[in-house]
């Protein structure tokens, strides 16, 4: 029982920064540009989340500011891929070389040469927070998840009520699908585009920070790693959906969670299979349900 | 000449459950051209494609040449001599003409390295021969679809095809260019081969074709001799029901002047100029037809109007307001509503329901949507009324995605969604291109219908017949100008027109 | 103030890590901590990667053999794994749950602070002197054994000129820089010549082709001993070495098999006695939560690689028995103050 | 003078992987499947090349068996792709997890558990290797550069002569462009593209082996770290032609040499921010020069 509740834990936990970048690299490719870049966004919002985090001793300030910090590389790509009409999957991938760069400078820069921030002390409340100790009782310690992850549910949900119940929503799927056919019908393309690409960064932002401020509290420039990757697979093995993506990233997150639960000196598993497990699981589930692809249509080509 | 080509016969074909062909037979003389006549979706291409073994038939049996014939993919058909040109044209666009043409069955040394010299030489000899002139070292993207479209048939003759399938070949030509296909394919009959084509124009069935193959839904309804029967014969037994070719219409009653085109000039991306200072002027009540042949800035002419280009010198104005470089949305809201030529590139998003292709512009309106969200049950209201009123089939379609609706079909929604529009000016670009007779009927019927009510109309067209059957004024654009405006009666004939649209003086 | 703390413990500690070692031959073990049991929860390397894990996990079974230690490890795949192991730890019952290398210290500190009860130790840093009353912060003076490197590759050199290659720029690999350059100058002054000290970053722990190619622009400019502190990419310095039939200085671990010929020697950092150390003392009912235990040459933390076969047909005996004999007494006995980092440096050099 | 030796000797060093692995990038995508996947395939080449070179003693049979390998993860890639239809983009990303995951574990199982392979002896031999001693000189010892170059460079001309002078490459572009077209010409699409996937497989592996047996010669888990997608923007920049991607790699090369020059202690830009000159300057002359891009047309669709 207990198991299971601490399996849950770390579930959500690993699934919030996930489904949060997913939620980013919905919008932007639902509009039509591909977000390769998450992953670079990701890292960017982690560092400034940490740092405002820090200087401020506000993580909401931080969490916001990280968001901030993920649009303007966002705008970045959003120049490249829009204005400049550039290949949208090199101009993604600049943005992962360009995020940790950039990070790790302006991490150096401040902090005296070190490439790990100092320790934030006001890190992202967890929702139990207001209790007086739940980390005395094994269940509501368990349960005391990080404020985050609720963003990340709320968050999926208004995602889905933005693109399928409102007309902003109508205007974002039309210019991913059929950009010629919106502009025929008086919907301006780019600008659609520029909001997505940037909405895009926000999340991918915030996303990053929930990392360095709810999962650890420092930025470290390993503390992305691969998850922008991750939430990019989730976008397309949810279909392109925020609940699919949601689902995606919690199947994610569980196996994760299996993995640290399974492993350890007693396992009879070898640590390195094991960690192999989410992606084969992943690619299995893939292979199996998901068949054929059903992207935007134009995801990828400029207008 | 009795012998005979192609014959199928028993043919079955099911989709999931659908049965696209049930117990069709064709039987092909060879060195003859046969037609297929049918309405959109009667099941002439899936034939086509079974002949050609990109289909495989749930029943029936094919012989080529007498001899009973297993064909399981395209090699197969290659191997019996039976070429195809589709309806949707299968050549690679960023290779060369000659490379196109050898795909498949390349002339290469011993080490497999391609000797373009002696393939370009085959082309040319094939070219000369029938008379099929091309580049051979031009791009596919470069070249007219004309000229594509004598690559797809020089493709199926270098395989020694003696039997070739055309689908719908002329749906994308100029007239000029149907009257040399037409040429060529005689040529190729007086060669031994023989010919299958698919076409819904009747003239042409009557021009070239010696037999026609007459299909609906699904179901083989004649074999007929074309010399025996009329067009309008033809048509009834395709639709099923009588039809009139020609539209009836009162004469119109013009009023005052709503929309006009002051010395318009518009340049390409090259900054050549594709109008050259166009004028027009279209009455309420009106149908104004704009005749030409393609390339003369039909195009740039419609792109300028919605705001898609911009105008570079001169006005665009509706009732009194400009227009001219705007935006698409300002254009709409300024009362003007467009057809748009290529429906699947403009006008529709495929994957969206019905119900939602219905408002893509009117989403706006407070009637669909209440501080930005959407009301899904007005909107499905909506496309209820439509279906119903403009006989969009199938019924109760509004939840399914608008791909799966036929040409025709799509054409009406679009028809439907911008005459609600309730515009002061409607522009239909080539609004039957590709569709049956029936539903070309029912296009032209509502064309009128909103004149009657007291709309002016721009229609645009490559079809004369459709100009001189359904507009009242027709202006012939000729390089980027308007060279001659003219009322729509007797005295118009095709021969004038046809002089006016190649630049002649007078 | 635990600077100083860790100081006087420093001789006994030294002591019982050398009587450790040899315990296992001379069979008298009196010890027993058979109720004790203590956790690692590694770095992403795993406890096999050659390096501070391993070296950890080694110090954790002789403490098993010596005294009946209970012993166990969580490894760690990504960043986020440190947090949930110590969470699944913190149920199970451990006496001292140790995290292995200064990127768990965030997780470790956290977890402190939410099980005041519990015991943890980090490795490799000082938490910048803010180590809290439930957390044995275990740090290493990096800086005393790059010292012994910089001074043998000054006797070595022929050219004159030497080399540093660093990898991310940062506190720590300052130490490295610094106590090396250090090395060279004092040897140097003892030499009474001049030689040069060439020095790059390359901004990564990873691209063994950037580490390769700064170490050949280095030898082309001159340098034939280049030292590296730089991680994984150190592994295209030590290529480049034996491409070019140059030396190269190892580090963290004797590095000499990757290229016998050609890796004069290698710094290391023996995390398995610092934690057989520190776990023993625990065992024996001291409290060393809050303090900064620091280990240097003199507690056997850091030192040079042992020699092997190859080690003295690089360099002669007589050199590396003068560092390690003489040089290192005069480090351990504060004779020579090592800096650590920049302004020390210069102060060290004003100074010789 | 020297100075300009040792750039191109680093230069040469940096692009030979990439180019191996561009090239694979490019048959692959040239027939229409994406491979995201280059840099999985590359860490299955260089695990596998250093295990066969340290058994056998033999390195050029590690760098074939390099390839095998890469093959036998492609062929994964192609199954899902071609056969199952899945999309192309998460089966490529999944290739580089499973890839490295695949690799650890087996270097475990081999080498006693731990995470680096034991020192090739026998590595591939430098293109000067006949002479005496290349190194004596510093003319011979900079333009001593590792044959696995020569073997990039070849392979180079090799593709674009396949491309544009043979049947098969005629077959390859048309099934990328318009896979329906060709398959009215009798032209069997899917045999085409498992040739292709298969065979970028064994470029990406050749490439990773390059790296462990000639660049360093030990596998490490970080011995590729990031060449697969720097191989995979080189085919976008290249746009998709092997001549471009040729370039493309060596201009990266190029400003890596640059970086390692101009870097040192005198030096007075930053290193942080010298380090990220690559990919800035590649992504400046892509928005100057590359504009639109120019894929192939059915690039990532499923047939
Ligand atoms: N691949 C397919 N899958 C499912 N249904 C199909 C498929 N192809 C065709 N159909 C169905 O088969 C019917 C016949 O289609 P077909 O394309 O042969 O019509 P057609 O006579 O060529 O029409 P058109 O004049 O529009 O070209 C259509 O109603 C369509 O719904
Ligand atoms: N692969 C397919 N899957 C499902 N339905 C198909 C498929 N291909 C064609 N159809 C259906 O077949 C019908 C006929 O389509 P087809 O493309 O032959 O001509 P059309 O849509 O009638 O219009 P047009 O004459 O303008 O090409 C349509 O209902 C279309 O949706
Ligand atoms: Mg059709
Ligand atoms: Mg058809």
């Amino acid at each position: 029982m207990n198991n299971i509740l601490l399996s849950i834990n770390i579930t959500l936990m690993y699934s919030a920064p996930l489904i949060l970048a997913a939620l980013g690299g919905i919008i932007s490719e639902r509009s039509g540009v591909v977000n390769i870049g998450l992953e670079g966004m990701m890292t960017i919002g982690a560092l400034v989340g940490a740092v405002i985090a820090y200087y401020t001793q506000n993580p909401w300030l931080g969490f916001i500011c990280a968001g901030l910090a993920g649009c303007a590389l966002a705008f970045l790509h959003a120049i490249a891929s829009i204005k400049f009409k550039a290949d949208q999957t090199i101009s993604g991938l600049a943005m992962n070389f360009i995020g940790p760069g950039l990070s790790l400078f302006i991490c150096k820069a401040l902090f005296g040469g070190t490439n790990t921030s100092p320790t934030v002390t006001n890190k992202i409340p967890k929702i139990l927070s207001w209790m007086q100790n739940p980390n005395k009782n094994i269940w509501t310690s368990n349960l005391n998840v990080d404020s985050t992850i609720l963003i990340a549910l709320l968050l999926t949900f208004a995602m889905w009520y933005f693109l399928y119940k409102t007309k902003l929503g109508l205007r974002v799927i039309s210019v991913g699908e059929n950009p010629k056919a919106a502009a025929t019908l008086g919907i301006n393309v780019h600008k659609v585009r520029y909001f997505c690409v940037l909405a895009s960064g926000f999340l991918a932002g915030i996303g990053g920070a929930s990392c360095s401020l709810a999962i650890i509290s420092v930025f470290s420039p390993t503390v992305i790693s691969g998850k922008g990757f991750i939430a990019l697979a989730a976008v397309i093995f949810g279909k392109w959906t925020p609940q699919g993506a949601l689902g995606a990233c919690l199947l994610f997150g569980f196996a994760q969670s299996l993995v640290v639960l399974l492993g350890g000196n007693e396992s009879i598993i070898p640590s390195q299979f094991l960690s192999m497990l989410p992606y084969i699981l992943t690619i299995i589930v893939l292979v199996l349900f998901v068949g054929k692809s059903v992207g935007p249509k134009a995801s990828g080509e400029p207008f | 000449m009795s012998d005979i080509a192609v014959e199928m016969k028993g043919i079955h074909k099911y989709f999931g459950k659908f049965c696209a062909l049930q117990n069709v037979d064709l039987t092909v003389e060879s060195g003859t051209i046969h037609s297929i006549l049918g309405e959109n979706g009667a099941g002439k291409s899936t034939l086509m494609s079974i002949l050609y073994g990109l289909y495989k038939p749930e029943k029936g049996e094919i012989f080529i040449n007498g001899k009973k014939a297993k064909i399981e993919n395209p090699s197969d058909a290659i191997k019996l001599g039976i070429g195809m040109v589709h309806q949707h044209f299968m050549l690679v666009e960023n290779l060369t003409v000659t490379e196109n043409i050898i795909l498949g069955a390349e002339i290469t040394n011993k080490f497999g390295i391609i000797d373009m010299k002696r393939a370009t030489k085959a082309i040319k000899e094939l070219s000369e021969k029938y008379g099929l002139y091309v580049d051979p070292y031009a791009k596919i993207e470069d070249i007219s679809v004309g000229m594509q479209q004598r690559v797809e048939i020089l493709k199926t003759l270098y395989r020694g095809a003696d039997i070739l399938i055309l689908d719908e070949p002329t749906a994308v030509l100029t007239p000029q260019e149907i009257l040399e296909l037409i040429d060529i394919m005689k040529r190729l009959i007086n060669d031994g081969k023989t010919i299958i084509i698919i076409t819904h124009k009747l003239k042409e069935i009557k021009q070239s074709a010696k037999y026609c193959t007459v299909i609906r839904r699904g179901k083989l309804i004649d074999r007929v001799v074309v010399d025996d029967l009329s067009e309008e014969e033809l048509a009834s037994k395709m639709v099923g029901r009588k039809v009139n070719l020609h539209i009836d219409k009162t004469k119109a009653d013009p009023k005052d002047v709503i929309f006009s085109i002051e010395n318009l000039v518009v340049k390409d991306f090259r900054g050549l100029e594709k109008l050259k200072g166009l004028n027009l002027e279209i009455k309420r009540g009106e149908i104004y037809g704009v005749a030409g042949v393609d390339g003369n800035g039909q195009k740039e002419l419609i792109e300028a109007i919605t705001c898609l280009s911009k105008a570079s010198k001169g006005k665009i104005k509706i009732n009194n307001k400009e227009i001219q470089n705007t935006t698409p949305k300002n254009v709409l809201e300024s009362g003007i509503s467009t057809i748009h030529e290529d429906r699947h590139k403009r006008g529709l998003i495929l994957d969206f329901s019905v119900e939602l292709n219905s408002i893509l512009e009117s989403f706006n309106k407070p009637q669909f949507s209440k501080k930005s969200i959407l009301n899904f049950e007005a909107i499905n209201n909506f496309a209820k009324s439509l279906i119903e009123k403009f006989d969009i089939r199938p019924d109760n379609c509004e939840k399914t995605p608008i791909r799966a609706l036929s040409g025709g079909n799509q054409q009406k929604l679009i028809i439907a969604r911008e005459v609600f529009n309730d515009p002061d000016l409607l522009i239909a670009v080539q609004p039957t291109r590709g569709l049956d007779i029936g539903a070309i009927e029912f296009v032209h019927k509502t064309l009128v219908e909103e004149r009657d009510k007291g709309k002016a109309i721009l229609l645009v067209s490559l079809e004369l017949d459709e100009i001189m059957d359904v507009s009242d004024t027709i202006g012939v654009i000729y390089d980027g100008t308007i060279v001659k405006t003219l009322q729509n009666d007797e005295n118009v004939t095709e021969e004038k027109l046809g002089f006016w649209m190649a630049g002649g003086e007078n | 103030g635990n600077n100083s703390t860790a100081q006087s413990n420093s001789n006994t500690t030294s002591q019982v890590s050398e009587q450790a070692q040899t315990n296992n031959q001379t069979e008298n073990k009196k010890v027993d901590f058979s109720n004790f049991s203590t956790a690692m929860v590694s770095d992403i390397g795993g406890i096999n990667d050659k390096s501070f894990n391993q070296n950890s996990y080694d110090g954790f079974k002789r403490l098993n053999q010596d005294t009946g230690a209970k012993i166990s490890y969580k490894e760690s795949q990504q960043l986020s794994d440190y947090k949930v192991h110590f969470d699944a730890l913190r149920d199970e019952n451990v006496n001292l749950i140790w995290g292995i290398g200064y990127l768990l210290s965030s997780d470790v500190v956290n977890a402190a602070a939410m099980n005041p009860d519990q015991l943890y130790g980090i490795i490799d840093t000082d938490l910048d002197g803010k180590v809290p009353n439930n957390v044995i912060a275990v740090d290493f003076e990096d800086q005393e054994a790059a010292f012994l490197a910089g001074y043998i590759a000054a006797n070595v050199t022929k050219t004159d000129k030497v080399g540093f290659i660093g990898g991310i720029p940062g506190r720590v690999i300052s130490r490295f820089e610094y106590g090396y350059k250090a090395g060279v100058d004092y040897a140097a002054r003892e030499l009474n010549k001049k030689i040069g000290i060439e020095t790059k970053y390359i901004n990564s722990f990873v691209d063994d082709s950037m580490g390769k190619a700064s170490a050949l622009a280095m030898y082309n400019q001159g340098a034939d001993i280049i030292y590296h502190a730089s991680g994984n990419a150190g592994q295209g310095v030590i290529e480049a070495a034996k491409e070019l039939n140059k030396l190269a200085i190892g580090v963290d671990m004797d590095q000499s098999y990757l290229a016998p010929k050609n890796v004069l020697t290698s710094t290391v950092k023996r995390t398995g006695d610092a934690v057989y150390d520190a776990s023993y003392k625990t065992a024996s009912g001291e409290h060393l939560g809050g303090q900064v235990l620091r280990y240097g040459l003199a507690k056997h933390g850091v030192s040079l690689a042992d020699p092997n076969e190859n080690t003295f047909n690089l360099m002669p005996k007589e050199l590396y028995e003068k560092a390690t004999k003489d040089i290192e007494e005069m480090i351990v006995s504060g004779k020579i103050k090592v800096p650590k980092d920049e302004k020390a440096y210069e102060k060290f050099v004003s100074e010789l």
